[in-house]
C-alpha cells in the first residue's frame, strides 16, 4: 500500500518540465488543455471523466483556490478519491456545501456565481453550440438518442465562460447542429425561431455576455472570435492545422494558429497519475511509462 | 400509524395504469428508488407519466419493462462512467411506444420546486435559445395532451416573458411539475415518517412536497424521537409522508450513502445488455420476475457483492470495490483538503 | 483569508449611505444580527434602503438612530410576548422621515428566494384582494421611486396575471429581492467562511443568496474543517460569504440557540422607552453611542445577566432565565412528546 | 420543584366536569373555545398568546395528532416550555422539520397542507376580513400603527379554515376595514378595487374556498353564513346578544345564537394551568383557585 502522504510530499521533486512526445497520454494532454483554462479564482462546474481530472490537477497546481461544484449538489468536496460521477459520495467529501439541484442551478448558477463550465457534447457548431440529444434521424425518430441537456444546456449559457471538451471529427464538428441543445453564440429566437446572436436572444439578462470561450478536442484546442466564432488556436503535437481542418464540416478558421498545444510536464503528469486518477477510473490503464530519472523519483 | 407498508403492497396502493410518478435520486450513483421500480415493473403497470430528472437504474428498469407512456426528463441515461445512453428508452421512443419531453436539468428542478412551494409556475433564464424550446419538439402538445383536459399536464410546455420588473430581457416561465405520486428513498425514516437523508439531497425534497402522495422507501424505519433530537437535519416533516417502506438495498444497484456503495458492474451489465432486446428480456425474466421478492433477489446478487458494496460509515462509500483498473488505494487522510488549507 | 474583519471595518466596508441591505432572523427571538445594526447606528450612516421581514432588536435601533430611508417591511415589532409594536419606526413614517412598503411575510420570503436563485420574480397568490395590493399604497411608487433608475427598485410592487398553465385563476407575480448587503448572525463560521446555522433558519439562507454582498456575523469563528464534516448541516457555502465578523453575543438580546437566550427584560424596556423620544434619546446616549465598542456594552449589560441567559447546550435556551410571572418548571423529559407517542 | 411527569400523571385524576363561573378566568374560557377549533386531523399554523394556549391544551386532550407549525419554520414542536414567540428556540424542540419561512409559507402553507389559521387583528369587517396594518388617520400618516401583515395576510387567505381571536369593541368589529390586511369573505379585486366574494376574486385557484370560520371574542363565539357573513353563534357566560350587538358597528346577526359558550371543565383549566403554561407567560398570575376536592388532587 502506497502511503499517500508520500505521494504528494513528492510532487515538489518532480520536475516541472515539458514531456517529450511519447511520454504521455494524448488523454493527459487533453485533460491538462483542461487544467490550463482553470484560473485560481474560478469558480467551475465540472463533470465527470477528462474536465475532471483538469480540475483535480489543476487543484493541486495552478489553481489552489479554484473551487468545484458539481451540478448533484457538492461545493468544494475535496475528495480522497476521484469521484466516478457528480453524484457519486466520493464527491462530497469535506465539502463546504452538500445540497441538491436548486443548490447547484439556482444559488450557485442562475444566480450569477460560477464563472466556468466544463462540458462535452455529441456535436458541435461553429458558435459553439452543443448537440447532446440525438444524431441522426428527426426528434421524433433518432438513429442515435443520446441523454439529453442535463446541466450541459443550463451551464453552457449560464456560466461565465464554458469550455468543451469534444471528440474531433467531421460530423461533430459541424455548421449548424440537428438539435441545438446547448446554444453557442448564435442561437434561435423562440419563438419565431430565428437564427441569432445569443448577445441578442438573451439582451438585457444576467447572462448575455456568457458562453463558449474554449474547445478541446483529440487535435487541437479552439477559441471563439469577436464575431463569436470558432478559429483553432493550438495542434496537438504531431497534428497540422489542415488535418483539424479536414475533420471539421465548416470552414474551420485555421489563419489565427499560434504553435503546437503545449505539452504536460512530468510534474503535472505525476499528479494526474498518481494522486488525481491511480485508480485508473478514466486515465487508460497502459501509460506511457516515466523516464528513468523520474521513475526512480516515484518510486522511491 | 398506518403508513407502514411493504414493498408489494406500497406498489399496489399508489401505483395505476397512467398515473403520474416522479422518483428521486440522482443517476446511477445515488439514492434511486429501485426496488419501488422493480415492484412496478413485476406488478406491470402501464403508460405511466414519469417527471423526472435522472433516476437512472429505476428508469432502465420501467424502460425495459415497457411501463412509461410519457416520460418528461433531463437527462436519461446511467450514470458517466458507466453508459451515458439508456438505449431501452431510446427504442421505445423510436418506435412511437413512449412520449419522450425533452427539458433540462435546471428546469426540472425549479419546475419541481414550483409544485413543492405551491406556485402555477416558476421563472428560469436557461435555457433560451435551445432547441429544448422548439416548439416542433414540444412532444406532449403534438400528442395532443396539452389540451388542458388532464390536470397534471400543463397548457404551455412554457410561454417565454420580458422581465416587468427589473427590465432583465427575456426569461423563460416554466409550469409547475404536479405529480400524483412521489418516490424518494431514504436513509432513515421515522416510524411516523420523518425523513432523514444523508449526503446530496437532488430534487428530493421538491419532489416530496410536489407530488400529491409520497412513498418513502428507505434502509431503516428508526425511531421518530432519534430524528427529532436534531430536526434541522431531516429533509420532509411527517405530515408529507403517507407510506414508509423498509426495503433494505432498496436503492442497489445505485449507492446509498453511509448503508452501500453504487455497483458498478450491474449497470455495465445492463449497458451491454440493452443492445439485445432479447438479452434484456432475458435478464428481467431472471432477475425482476423471477425472485420471489426484493431479498430474493439481494440472495441472487449474493452475499460477497453485497459485502463489497458496504459502505464505511465514515466516508459514505466503500473503500474496498475496485472501481476502475486498479483497485483503490487505502487513504485515511483527506490529503486534497489539507493540501490546500496548509501547504498553500 | 482576509474575509475576516473587526465589527468597525466591516461596517465601514460594507455599509454607506443609501445602501440597500437586508437581515436575518426572526423578531425580537432569534439571531438578529443587533451588534451590527449598532454599529451603524453609531457610525451614523443615512437612507437605507431596508428589505426585510422581522429583525426587529435591529430594526428599533436603526429606527430610534433614524438610519434608514426606505423600509420594506412584513412584521414590524418587537415579538409577540415583549409588543408587537415599534413604535420609533411608526413615528418615522407618520413624519414622513421613512418610506414604508408594507409586505406579507410569505411575499417577502418569496422575493429573497427569487433574489437568491436568480429569478427576476416569482409567484405567490396571497394575498389576493388585500390592501397590501392597493396601487395607493405603493409608498415608493409615490415616492416616486419606481421609475427604473434604481437597479435594486423593481418598475412595479407586483403585477397579477392569470396561470396560463393550468387554468388556476390569477396569481400574484413579485419581484425578486436584491440587496445590496446581506447581513446574517450565524452561531459558527468556518475561517474560510462555510456558515453553519443551529435552530430555526428564518429567510438567513434566501437572504445570503439574494445579497450581493454577505456579512456573517457569528458568535465563533471555527476551523473550517470542522463544519466541512457534515457538509449537510452547513447553510451557506464559503464562496457567498465577503465578510466574518466574530462577535460574541453580537446578537443581544434577541436570543441565539444554544449559545444564549433572548432578554426579554431590555426588550420591555425599550418597548416603554419608545413611547418617550426623549428617553429613547437618553438611552441611545448611554448604550449605543457611549460604549468604547461591543465588548464595552456587554460589560454594561452585565454578567448577572449574561450568565442568567446562557442557553443550556441541550435544549438550546436557557432553563434559569424567568420568562413569565412564575419560575420555569425545570423539566429533563420531553412530556409532550412523549404522551403523544407512548399515551395516546 | 414539581415533577413533571406527576403533574401529567395527573391529568385523568382531574374529574372533567364542567366548571363553575368563578372558577376560571375569561382568558381560559377563549382559549379553551379556540382549543375546540381543533380537529384531531389538523395542521395548525398558530401565533402566540391564546391561540397557543388553545392548541397545545388541545393537543393535551381533544386532538392528540393535531400538528402545530409555527410560521418562523418549525413543524410539530413538541416543547417542553411554552415558546414565548413562534421564534422561541423552545418551540423547536423535538419537532419533525426546523427550517425557515418558505418552509412554512411555500412548502406548507402555499402547497396546501395548512387545514387550519389562529389568528387576531386590531379590527374585523364583518365578512372576517382583519386589519393588522393600521387604525385612525390615514395610511400615510397613521394614528396608530400596527405592525403590517406578518404571516397574518397569507394564513388567513390559503389555510383552509381560519379562527381569530378579537377584542370585542364597537371600532373592532366593523362594517369595512380601514385597511383590510388579510381578506375575509369578501375583498378587493385589484386593480379595479371593485369590493367582490373572495370565491370570485379568488376563483380557480386553490384557495377559493379558504377564509374564516369562526371568531372568538371576549364575549361570544361567531360563525359566518353561506354568504360569507358573520353571525354571533354563542355567547359567553354573563353575556346576552344584546350586549355583543352593541359592541359591533356593523348589524350583527343575533338570530341564529345556539346559547352559551361552553364552560371549561376543570380537567381543561389544570391541563392549561399546571402543563401548558405553568410559568404564566400568557395566563394571569392570579387566576381564580380551584375547589377544594380538586385543589386536593392538584396538590397532591
Amino acid at each position: 500500500m502506497k502511503n499517500i502522504e508520500n505521494v504528494i510530499a513528492k510532487i515538489n521533486q518532480i520536475p516541472d518540465e515539458v514531456a517529450r512526445v511519447g511520454d504521455f497520454h494524448l488523454n493527459e494532454l487533453m485533460a491538462l488543455a483542461a487544467s490550463r483554462e482553470v484560473n485560481n479564482d474560478d469558480v467551475v462546474f465540472a463533470g465527470t471523466g477528462l474536465p475532471m481530472l483538469g480540475i483535480l490537477t489543476a487543484q493541486c497546481l495552478n489553481a489552489p483556490d479554484a473551487v468545484l461544484i458539481y451540478e448533484s449538489g457538492i461545493l468544494d468536496g475535496r475528495s480522497m478519491h476521484i469521484p466516478g460521477s457528480v453524484a457519486d459520495q466520493r464527491a462530497s467529501f469535506m465539502s463546504s456545501q452538500l445540497g441538491g439541484l436548486m443548490d447547484t442551478f439556482g444559488y450557485y448558477l442562475q444566480r450569477g456565481l460560477v464563472t466556468l463550465g466544463f462540458l462535452s457534447g455529441a456535436s458541435i457548431d461553429k458558435y459553439g453550440g452543443v448537440n447532446v440529444t440525438y444524431l441522426g434521424g428527426d426528434y421524433y425518430n433518432p438513429k442515435h438518442r443520446f441523454t439529453g441537456s442535463g446541466g450541459n444546456s443550463d451551464i453552457g449559457t449560464m456560466a461565465k465562460r464554458t469550455v468543451f471538451i469534444m471528440l474531433q471529427e467531421k460530423r461533430r464538428f459541424i455548421e449548424r447542429n440537428q438539435y441545438t441543445t446547448t446554444p453557442g453564440w448564435w442561437c434561435y429566437d423562440w419563438p419565431s425561431g430565428d437564427w441569432k446572436p445569443k448577445k441578442e436572444v438573451w439582451k438585457g439578462t444576467p447572462f448575455a455576455e456568457c458562453g463558449p470561450v474554449g474547445v478541446v478536442s483529440n487535435m487541437g484546442v479552439f477559441r471563439f472570435d469577436d464575431n463569436g466564432e470558432m478559429y483553432l488556436e493550438t495542434c496537438h503535437p504531431g497534428v497540422t492545422p489542415e488535418q483539424v481542418k479536414e475533420n471539421c464540416s465548416f470552414d474551420l478558421n485555421i489563419s489565427r494558429v499560434t504553435g503546437e498545444t503545449p505539452k504536460p510536464t512530468y510534474r503535472q503528469l505525476y499528479v494526474l497519475r498518481e494522486i488525481v486518477d491511480p485508480e485508473r477510473l478514466f486515465l487508460p490503464v497502459s501509460l506511457p511509462e516515466y523516464p528513468a530519472g523520474i521513475k526512480e523519483i516515484v518510486e522511491a | 400509524m398506518g403508513k407502514i407498508m411493504s414493498l408489494e403492497e406500497a406498489v399496489k396502493t399508489h401505483i395505476r395504469d397512467g398515473v403520474s410518478i416522479a422518483m428521486g435520486g440522482f443517476t446511477g450513483f445515488n439514492r434511486n428508488p429501485v426496488a419501488f421500480a422493480w415492484e412496478i415493473v413485476r406488478q406491470g403497470y402501464k403508460d405511466l407519466h414519469y417527471i423526472v430528472g435522472h433516476p437512472s437504474c429505476a428508469t432502465f428498469l420501467m424502460h425495459a419493462g415497457g411501463n412509461l407512456g410519457i416520460h418528461e426528463n433531463s437527462w436519461c441515461g446511467f450514470g458517466e462512467v458507466f453508459a451515458k445512453v439508456d438505449l431501452a428508452g431510446a427504442r421505445l421512443l423510436r418506435e412511437g411506444k413512449m412520449i419522450f419531453e425533452d427539458w433540462s436539468h435546471g428546469q426540472q428542478a425549479f419546475r419541481m420546486l414550483a409544485g413543492a412551494v405551491g406556485a402555477p409556475f416558476i421563472a428560469y433564464y436557461a435555457p433560451l435559445g435551445s432547441d429544448i424550446l422548439n416548439p416542433e419538439y414540444d412532444a406532449m402538445k403534438k400528442a395532443g395532451l396539452r389540451d388542458g383536459s388532464n390536470p397534471r399536464i400543463p397548457k404551455e410546455k412554457f410561454i417565454i416573458m420580458d422581465d416587468p420588473f427589473y427590465g432583465g430581457g427575456k426569461v423563460i416561465v416554466v409550469p409547475a411539475a404536479k405529480p400524483e405520486v412521489g418516490v424518494i428513498h431514504a436513509q432513515k425514516v421515522g416510524d411516523m415518517g420523518t425523513v432523514r437523508i444523508q449526503g446530496l439531497t437532488s430534487e428530493d425534497k421538491e419532489i416530496a412536497f410536489a407530488c400529491d402522495r409520497l412513498v418513502v422507501t428507505c434502509e431503516e424505519i428508526v425511531s421518530e424521537e432519534e430524528l427529532r433530537r436534531d430536526p434541522e437535519n431531516n429533509l420532509v416533516p411527517f405530515i408529507k409522508v403517507d407510506t414508509i417502506v423498509e426495503v433494505p438495498y432498496g436503492a442497489y444497484p445505485s449507492g446509498v450513502p453511509y448503508y452501500y456503495d453504487y455497483d458498478s458492474e450491474l449497470i455495465k451489465t445492463w449497458d451491454k445488455l440493452q443492445r439485445d432486446e432479447e438479452a434484456i428480456r432475458k435478464w428481467m425474466e431472471e432477475w425482476v420476475y423471477g425472485p420471489k421478492d426484493w431479498n430474493d433477489f439481494l440472495g441472487k446478487v449474493g452475499v460477497d457483492k453485497l459485502i463489497a458494496l458496504r459502505a464505511s460509515r465514515s466516508t459514505g462509500y466503500s473503500g474496498h470495490m475496485q472501481r476502475g483498473k486498479n483497485p483503490s488505494p487505502q487513504v485515511f487522510t483527506p490529503f486534497s483538503w489539507r493540501r490546500k488549507a496548509e501547504e498553500v
